[in-house]
């Protein structure tokens, strides 16, 4: 193929196979690196670490692994805050960087979990791509040596109203709910929202977390001379393969990909068998390193795990097991398949992993060696299709400064302030207000999505929706532990938030999470992130993302609780129009006696119900200027991390020595929306009664933050007041609940009844969605 | 009377868990002959009066497959007597 | 003397831990059963737990039915064992014909995981001695295929001859015929069953503990009738 | 190469929800001819060496139907040049 000259282009380059001699003999074949993503200077780069051009095979993978998915780029410089700021903790077993941090909660047990998202896929194909980040993100979690208990799932979709709306949201909690319920993993919480700004582009955000003993943690490592590289589970077929059909197709500048599915399918069934095989290996100590095939499938595993260990690998791709005979070696290294993982395992230890592999009828086979070549040699049809050091794929991908520039109607947008608007003024239009935000999609009830998901299995579920935080017992009888101790979390982000402010934005959806672990009653000990931005070329966007990293690690600092980890999510946009930024924030949670979990809802006749925290005028950004004036603008509310750590502190003592019996935080929609759904749990009415000097108005639609709602059981007020006093946490005594008062009875206001309440908010998701 | 077809079966390129699931099931079933299997839809459309092929094509593109995943095949088919046989009037393959 | 309760663990068995966990709780010995032996290691009843054995890809429970297990627990169950199949256990037993009719995909076409209400109908079977006729209890329902479809004349055979073991009230979750959440064979000792009695079996997890009845129910009717080979050991 | 089809339906008077949501879906894409939508399972199986009808309806009659809901027949199709044309070579019928 030497002195080809442009006609031999429209002839596949690469019938004849691109080894590494060819490669070398033929160094001004001109190369599709363009098309594949990579710029100029990117190319210059690996053809000076290869000292000649590289394979076909070759760059594919550097353009998978120096792609902004894989080695964060454009992230990269603003990430290294979190690692900066994290506060000192012994806790961390792994950290960022890691497949999920990993955080030890007793002397011998140790929780990992992670978000990532999967947005692109799951406008494409809701069901597939939605099930498949649920596939993704569990196998992570399975990679530390844990077994994954729970599932949660962060969604955004556009405005509720539009016709493709309802082809994404039935099909990514199709999706969710097929995956997650099919692989045994109970399902304990999320968020859905609506915003026009998601319209082309849902986000579709799948949390895992996973139980593990200390003494089992795995690593990524392709460390020992002579150790077996064992691809385990599904066949690998042509899923995913994306940009790289530039390769094999015909012309460069023919798109056509029709037969290249970007599409991937997945098989939960084949997951589960994955999980337990996993495990009983872990068990019996079987293998040394592990890492998941997720992104970038081989070509990741394989390069991450021989640079972690900083050995070299050889690979023989022929042995990898294909769903179709016809696939190139590029193809192998870059398919997506699902339901596969990459162990490393000493030479004597191979037979039994085959046999563990064999027991659950998963598919097991050796396909190479760790060297101490320092190369990462691979061979296909026996001839050297790529010979390059792993960690120049891993670990030396370009890292990029990008413009960053301030939005210049910043101050504009800031003066446009929600607490000019024109608010409800007589009794009458406060009580149509409550219920016309009650069946706003955003805040509406969530049945129709939560009750396609199984949240029981697994028998460990102490709460979950709509509770505020998914709670679990780690049972000692599963994986062992001392006690009934139990984690709590949730997920949180507010778009509207973060799009008036960034760094308030993120350290808001941090608070929320924050609060939703604390109501509970547990402590808040880490926090992980999936942060969703617009194209990190636009200096406006990756303005906005420093911010949030900053708010972040500073939020993070602040109250004393690590980031373990996290994901990027660029690119989420609808042509030159950027999503708005959306942090996602995870907070874990833990509680030495789960038994003591505070649930959310009104129950017993006569509990006083107490608000805690403060009310400002904070109506910018709220849930009543969107739904009800279509308004996003002004400041949002005010931060206030101390507020925060003294509401959970009052809340851990007061569910330790049960001084409360129900409690539920206030976010969107304020004090309304919190007495609305505590009402609707058990359908249990309240009578409310606000303070003299109260603005009826502000106190029920304001968003302030380090705010909850708490029942408290008669005999207990003053002590409860006592703890109040003691964190210097505010407490207004509401009022009561009362089943007499059949619903909602704001005195010298309005009432609502229950029935009212209840088809206003369980009646709009079915109405939108059958 | 005469009704239209329309067979639905995943790209072949896409895994197919079920197919693979029974597959992998036959040979506890004493079953070794058998070196693929493939699931998909197999869709029965009545028509009032004439069938209209045009328009079950565009229902089968619109509604019954996923062109992400999917292709899918149109028949027309003489419903003879009690369903006893059958014969594919028309063959044609659209590949959306 | 403490009864031993077999659980068979399918691949793609997700339920299976809990139902253990029930039987623990209820004060017999769980024992694991694997699909791919033969061996009902002598226990003294068998529950089928819930999950997507095999993936669930074709119908619920079809291909676990051919597993090795099965091949003894058809015999035993014709001979007597008390065998509980809970939502794809129940599946699989319809599909093995120890339990007449199927159970197919739900009208409305949704996964839907609820508390719900059922009607105990029937107290003589071999797990449901420790209700009362008519009792209402709440016990979680979880599936995508539960609405229990038969002939007309099975379901007045079921009907006439009280097979019908547990009925939904207040809303029917699947579009199940007749409101039918589960039904007996002929003899009593084999149920199936679409709602979970083991996900309602603490007051921690569950919305009550009227699942545990069913359990305690098989132990007694063990108690009462001649006890499997493995009452002997521990 | 040849292949054996097995269409599996529900039996007429077993509920078939899917069918009837793709059926009440019909008139908003504008299309009012269509009385009835059913919908099963397309099953190929491919053999080793030659087809073997009998072990194929073996298999639908024991595993890929269940007779208690379900019907199936059993085809054998001749595979024309990639899959252009398709013509039910034999047509039977399996009420099981
Ligand atoms: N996509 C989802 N998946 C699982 N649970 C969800 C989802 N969306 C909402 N929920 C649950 O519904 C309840 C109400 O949600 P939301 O009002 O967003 O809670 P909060 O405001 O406290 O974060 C919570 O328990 C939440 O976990
Ligand atoms: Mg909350």
């Amino acid at each position: 193929m030497t002195g080809t000259h442009e006609a031999d282009r429209t002839e596949n380059t690469f019938d004849e196979l691109d080894t590494v001699d060819v490669a070398s003999k033929t160094p001004d074949e001109p190369q599709p690196y363009a098309e594949l993503g990579l710029r100029d200077d990117e190319y210059a780069k690996i053809r000076d670490i290869l000292g000649r051009r590289p394979t076909g095979s070759e760059l594919a993978m550097y353009s998978i692994m120096w792609s902004e998915h894989c080695s964060y780029k454009s992230s990269k410089v603003h990430l290294k805050k979190f690692s900066e700021k994290n506060p000192r903790t012994d806790r961390m077993l792994a950290g960022i960087g890691e497949n999920a941090g990993v955080v030890q909660i007793t002397d011998d047990l140790a929780v990992t979990f992670k978000v990532e998202s999967h947005n692109h896929p799951s406008y494409v194909e809701p069901h597939q791509g939605a099930a498949t980040g649920v596939g993704g993100i569990v196998r992570d979690i399975l990679a530390m040596g844990a077994r994954p208990v729970a599932v949660m799932d962060a969604l955004r979709f556009g405005d509720a109203e539009h016709p493709d709306t309802k082809r994404v949201l039935p099909g990514v909690v199709s999706g969710i709910s097929f995956y997650g319920n099919c692989l045994g993993l109970p399902n304990i919480g999320g968020e859905v929202v609506f915003d026009p700004s998601y319209q082309g582009n849902p986000l579709v955000n799948a949390l895992s977390v996973g139980v593990l003993p200390v003494s089992r943690l795995q690593n990524k490592n392709a460390s020992g001379l002579g150790n077996v590289v064992v691809l385990l589970g599904q066949k690998t077929g042509k899923d995913g393969i994306g940009g790289v059909s530039v390769l094999a197709s015909a012309t460069f500048e023919d798109g056509d990909t029709d037969n290249r599915p970007s599409v991937q399918v997945g098989d939960p069934f084949v997951e589960k068998l994955l999980i337990e095989s996993c495990l009983e290996m872990y068990d019996a100590e079987l293998v040394v390193g592990i890492q998941d095939l997720g992104g970038a499938g081989l070509t990741c595993a394989l390069s991450e795990t021989a640079a972690a260990a900083g050995m070299g690998m050889y690979v023989d791709l022929d042995r990898v097991p294909l769903r179709e005979a016809s696939m190139e070696a590029h193809e192998v290294l870059a398919s997506e398949s699902q339901e596969r993982m990459l162990l490393i395992v000493s030479p004597e230890k191979v037979d039994d992993v085959l046999a563990v592999a064999a027991k659950w009828g998963v598919l097991a086979t050796a396909i190479g060696q760790v060297t101490d070549t320092g190369r990462l040699i691979i061979n296909w049809h026996g001839q050297t299709v790529v010979d390059c050091p792993p960690g120049s794929l891993a670990d030396d991908g370009p890292v990029y400064n990008r413009p960053m520039k301030e939005p210049n109607d910043r101050a504009l947008i800031a003066a446009d302030r929600a607490e000019t608007l024109p608010r409800p003024s007589t009794d009458d239009e406060l009580r149509a207000t409550v219920l016309r935000m009650a069946g706003s999609p955003n805040l509406a009830d969530k049945t129709w999505i939560t009750e396609q998901y199984d949240n029981m299995v697994g028998g460990n579920t102490a709460l979950s929706m709509p509770d505020d935080a998914g709670v679990l017992r780690l049972d000692n009888s599963g994986t062992v532990g001392s006690g009934p101790i139990g984690i709590a979390l949730s997920t949180d982000g507010n778009g509207r938030f973060a799009r008036l402010d960034p760094y308030t934005g993120a350290q808001l959806a941090l608070a929320e999470a924050y609060r939703n672990v604390a109501v509970t009653g547990a402590t808040p000990i880490a926090a992980s992130d999936c942060l969703n931005f617009g194209s990190p070329e636009d200096p406006h966007v990756m303005w906005q993302f420093a911010q949030a990293v900053e708010g972040l690690a500073e939020g993070c600092a602040q109250l004393n609780i690590p980031i373990t980890g996290g994901n990027v999510s660029f690119y989420n946009q609808t042509g030159m129009t950027a999503i708005h930024p959306t942090p996602i924030v995870a907070v874990l949670g833990v509680m030495d006696d789960v038994r003591r979990r505070v649930p959310m809802g009104f129950t017993n006749d006569g509990d006083v119900i107490v608000l805690l925290g403060e009310t400002y005028a904070e109506l910018s950004g709220s849930e009543w200027a969107w739904s009800q004036h279509g308004h996003l603008g002004g400041i949002p509310p005010a931060v206030d991390l101390a507020g925060e750590q003294a509401l959970a502190a009052v809340m851990k003592r007061a569910a330790e020595v049960e001084h409360v019996s129900a409690a539920h935080d206030l976010s969107d929609g304020g004090l309304a929306q919190a007495l609305v759904e505590s009402v609707l749990r058990h359908k249990v009415g309240a009578r409310i009664k606000l303070p003299d000097h109260a603005d009826p108005f502000v106190w029920l639609f304001a968003e302030s933050t380090a705010r909850a709602l708490v029942c408290i059981p008669r005999g207990h007020e003053k002590a409860f007041g006592a703890l109040c006093e003691e964190h210097d946490v505010p407490w207004t005594p509401l009022g009561i609940v009362d089943s007499s008062a059949g619903g909602i009875e704001v005195v010298d206001h309005f009432a609502i009844s229950t029935g009212e309440l209840a088809e206003a908010s369980e009646g709009t998701l079915p109405g939108l969605f059958g | 009377m005469a009704r239209v077809l329309v067979d639905v079966m995943l790209k072949p390129e896409i895994l197919d868990p079920q197919g693979e699931a029974v597959a992998n099931a036959l040979p506890r079933l004493g079953v070794n002959g058998i070196t693929s299997v493939r699931i998909g839809k197999r869709i029965e459309l009545e028509f009032e009066g004439e069938p209209d092929l045009d328009q079950a094509r565009a229902v089968a593109d619109a509604l019954l497959a996923n062109p992400v995943i999917e292709t899918f095949t149109i028949h027309l088919e003489e419903v003879v007597a009690a369903d006893t046989a059958e014969a594919a009037e028309t063959g044609e393959e659209n590949a959306a | 003397m403490t009864a031993r309760i077999g659980v068979v663990t399918f691949p793609g068995s997700l339920d299976d831990r809990d139902a253990q966990r029930a039987i623990r709780l209820a004060g017999a010995q769980p024992v694991a059963l694997w699909h791919g032996e033969t061996a009902l290691r002598g226990v003294d009843a068998v529950i089928l737990p819930g999950g997507f054995s095999y993936g669930d890809y074709l119908r619920g429970g079809a291909i676990a039915r051919f597993a090795p297990v099965m091949e003894t627990l058809v015999d035993a169950a014709k001979g007597g064992l008390p065998v509980l199949g809970i939502c794809n256990g129940f599946q699989i037993l319809c599909e093995s014909h120890l339990l007449p009719g199927a159970l197919t995909r739900n009208a409305h076409l949704h996964f839907r995981r609820r508390s719900q209400r059922l009607r105990v109908e029937n107290t003589t079977s071999a797990f449901t001695g420790h209700f009362d006729a008519g009792q209402e209890i709440v016990i979680p329902v979880k599936n995508g295929e539960g609405r229990f479809v038969a002939d007309e004349r099975t379901l007045d055979e079921l009907e006439g001859e009280g097979r019908v073991v547990v009925r939904y009230v207040d809303g029917n979750p699947s579009g199940a015929m007749r409101d039918i959440a589960g039904i007996s064979n002929a003899a009593g000792n084999v149920v199936g069953m679409m709602p979970h009695p083991e996900h309602a079996v603490e007051a921690l997890t569950g919305p009550s503990v009227d699942g545990l009845g069913l359990f305690t129910s098989v132990i007694a009717h063990l108690g009462r009738t001649a006890v499997g080979a493995g009452s002997s050991q521990t």
